[in-house]
């Protein structure tokens, strides 16, 4: 019976997409335009 | 073209220097030649990259295209040699206010490979008569004295061209007095000398041809043919355009 | 070659007459060894660390910190009257310029090591003297490593905002492997474990050394303005 | 075509291959999350695998790799599209390095029971990142874009060699201290559908990586032929 530890596995991957679409998304818009 | 009359080697030639420091645009293409016991003093207001002409001469500073030659020798990047043929005046003295005149003499004898540092540092202070105060600290020095010293410096290893930069600012009256007749000595001496400075008072009668730098060129060049007044008038023409 | 090192050692004297005279980084360093070596042994509870676990690595904190915080001194005392213009004007090599610069960090770190050594001893009560050769071998070692790197980057930094400050950002990564095996080989010492225990520590902190004094000096001529 | 024009054109194409990257990450949440299977020993925190070991890949290697390898060139060849490259790959770099840094803790928390052991690989992770953050704080600090490329160019250097140094020396003290024995989240034995999944995120995170490096090149490549642009306009010497 593996360990119950969905809960860290979800927050694992929420922060690793915050991190990666803040940065994605600030590059994107900073770069656009003048 | 400051061409060097017939029996003048060319000791100085400049050729299309242009040096950029990121997007701002200090040289763009000088070019002149000066033989032995020339000087050439270039007029330019602030930010016409005149320092950075007499720091790429210097070896200071690489420039990013074009070519220094030093009797015949062109200058590589962090050639020794001719870093060794050229003395640098600047408005700052290059000197350690912590050591004594004849400590930083001998100290720049040494760096020069010169033989018998500390009796070259002696005769090098007697030039400038400064031998009674060879053991005081620089820092006590007022600011006349600084800069015979820093001409001591400048003169110890015997260069064939001198550079000097604005070496007039902040000079009292005497002081000043005190570095034309070293400049009329060296003239005399034939040394080639090249003088930077935004005032047209400083120096014009010292030299033998004259340029006017404007944004990293020169509009004018040519061998001394008027008076202050009439510089003075091609000066505010070439700088008209010049906010 | 020769002429290399008569004007690194000029450079190298010529930096120490000046400190010298003024004292000022020396005695700064001295205080803030000083300091640090009391106000570890101060807020450690003697009933729960014992001095001897301690003191290896309050030793390397103590000396690589005092080291850096003097190195900014290289470079910074070449900014007034522009002196550096001077040094870069002579027919002196860059190579000779560093060097020289290395050699003067070093009799510096070296003097506060040699008055922060015996009071680390008296403060922490440790054996010196049973282990003395070996550790001043490793405090030897981990100081070229420390100041190699450090020389160059206060080079640097002199030229930045925030100099000091950031001279300590650029090295502190680079303190990790001669801090750490230094701290690791003293703590065997002060244990009086065999050579073979600490021989691999001592190995990695010598190509430590070799690797970065010669990329230094291979490198710093692009530190300087060009 | 003018230099800004040139630009502009990477910068498009940086964006494509960005939302490309974007795309096959998003795959590999699907993939890991709905379509992979639960591990036996460690359950389902045993996932933060797929994504924290290739960002560490990228941000440890590849994109140290790539400042380490375009200082060199830079001080070499003086071209300033290099450093542009370099300190790009640097700041990409970070970004992947602060993932590593905050997933690894997480998943150590389940392994471990601690957010925080000096477990070799966070250990050295956590120095290179502060070779990281000097490089960006240092470029941050000079004006000057010539000097700021050479001083960054060899910081970059110095750091590249400073890896495995530091590799080298957590590792020394991991071998040789008594550690209590604990499960390693390193390796675990891989069923093939994992391996697949392994294979793809390597891949996915690789692209991702790339994509975010042409875009922030571009747009370095873009503010200097603006820049350019407008000190040519003017008047324009110094000193």
């Amino acid at each position: 019976m593996p360990p119950a530890n969905g809960g860290y596995m979800v927050a694992a991957y929420v922060a690793a997409a915050v991190i990666y679409l803040s940065y994605s998304v600030w590059l994107y818009w900073r770069s656009r335009g003048r | 073209m400051a061409s060097p009359g017939p029996s003048a080697a060319p000791v100085l030639e400049v050729a299309g220097l242009a040096k950029r420091f990121g997007h701002v645009r200090a040289l763009g293409g000088v070019t002149f030649t000066l033989g032995a016991g020339e000087s050439l003093a270039v007029f330019g207001p602030n930010g016409a990259g005149k320092t950075t002409l007499l720091r790429v001469l210097a070896g200071l500073l690489r420039p990013d295209a074009g070519t220094v030659r030093i009797g015949g020798v062109l200058l590589a990047r962090g050639e020794a040699s001719h870093r060794g043929r050229v003395g640098l005046i600047s408005h700052h003295s290059l000197l350690y206010d912590g050591l004594t005149a004849a400590e930083n003499l001998a100290f720049y004898a040494r760096l020069y490979g010169l033989r018998e540092p500390r009796a070259a540092a002696a005769r090098a202070l007697a030039d400038v008569g400064l031998a009674a105060r060879a053991d005081d600290r620089a820092g006590t020095f007022s600011r006349g004295m600084v800069q015979r010293l820093a001409i001591a410096r400048a003169l110890l290893h015997d260069p064939d061209v001198m550079l000097l930069d604005e070496p007039f600012s902040g000079l009292d009256q005497r002081a000043a007095a005190a570095l034309r007749s070293v400049l009329g000595r060296l003239r005399a001496e034939r040394r080639t000398m090249v003088l930077v400075t935004h005032n047209l008072d400083e120096g014009l009668e010292l030299a033998t041809h004259v340029a006017i730098q404007v944004a990293g060129r020169f509009v004018s060049l040519g061998p001394r043919d008027g008076d202050l007044a009439a510089y003075r008038a091609r000066y505010a023409e070439a700088t008209a355009g010049d906010a | 070659m020769r002429s290399v090192l008569g004007q690194a050692w000029a450079i190298a004297a010529k930096d120490l007459l000046l400190e010298f005279r003024s004292r000022t980084a020396f005695l700064s360093a001295l205080v803030f060894t000083a300091l640090v070596l009391a106000i570890f042994n101060f807020a450690r509870d003697p009933t729960a660390v014992s001095a001897t676990d301690l003191a290896p690595s309050v030793l390397w904190i103590t000396f690589s910190f005092a080291g850096v915080l003097g190195l900014n001194r290289a470079f910074s005392l070449e900014k007034e009257n522009r002196t550096i213009d001077g040094l870069l004007l002579s027919p002196a090599s860059r190579t000779a310029l560093y060097v020289g610069k290395t050699l003067a960090n070093l009799v510096f770190v070296g003097a506060v090591e040699a008055v922060g050594l015996p009071l680390f001893a008296l403060f922490f009560n440790v054996p010196l003297l049973d282990v003395l050769g070996p550790l001043l071998l490793v405090i030897a070692l981990a100081t070229v490593g420390f100041v190699a790197v450090g020389t160059l980057m206060s080079s640097m930094a002199v030229n930045t905002r925030f100099g000091e400050m950031m001279l300590l950002v650029l090295v502190l990564p680079f303190l990790v492997t001669p801090v750490s095996t230094a701290a690791e080989m003293t703590a065997k010492l002060f244990a009086h474990r065999p050579f073979a225990e600490w021989a691999p520590w001592l190995k990695l902190l010598g190509a430590y050394d070799i690797t970065f004094v010669v990329l230094c000096t291979l490198v710093f001529e692009f530190t300087l303005e060009e | 075509m003018t230099p800004t024009e040139s630009a502009e054109r990477a910068l498009r194409r940086g964006g494509v291959l960005m939302a490309v990257g974007l795309a096959l990450v998003a795959g590999v949440y699907v993939r890991a999350l709905a379509f992979t299977p639960e591990e036996a020993t460690q359950g389902l925190a045993q996932k933060i695998f797929y994504i924290h070991a290739p960002s560490a890949w990228v941000a440890l290697y590849l994109a140290y790799g790539i400042v380490g390898i375009f200082s060199v060139l830079y001080l070499f060849l003086r071209d300033p599209r290099l450093d542009l490259l370099a300190s790009s790959s640097a700041e990409v770099g970070t970004v992947f390095a602060t993932v590593v840094l905050v997933t690894g803790p997480i998943w150590g928390k389940t392994v471990w029971g601690a957010w925080w052991t000096w477990d070799a690989r966070l250990t050295s992770t956590l120095f290179l990142y502060f070779i990281y953050l000097a490089y960006l704080v240092l470029r941050s600090a000079v004006e000057e874009p010539g000097r700021r490329a050479r001083y960054s160019a060899v910081l970059g250097i110095l750091g590249a060699l400073l890896v495995p140094f530091i590799h080298m020396t957590v590792y020394l003290f991991r071998t040789l201290h008594p550690m209590p024995v604990v499960l390693q989240p390193g390796r675990p034995r891989v069923p093939g559908s994992m391996l697949v999944t392994i294979l793809y995120s390597f891949l996915a995170f690789t692209v991702f990586y790339v994509g975010l490096l042409a875009r922030r090149y571009a747009w370095a490549r873009l503010a200097a032929a603006r820049a350019q642009g407008e000190a040519e306009g003017g008047a324009d010497a110094t000193r």
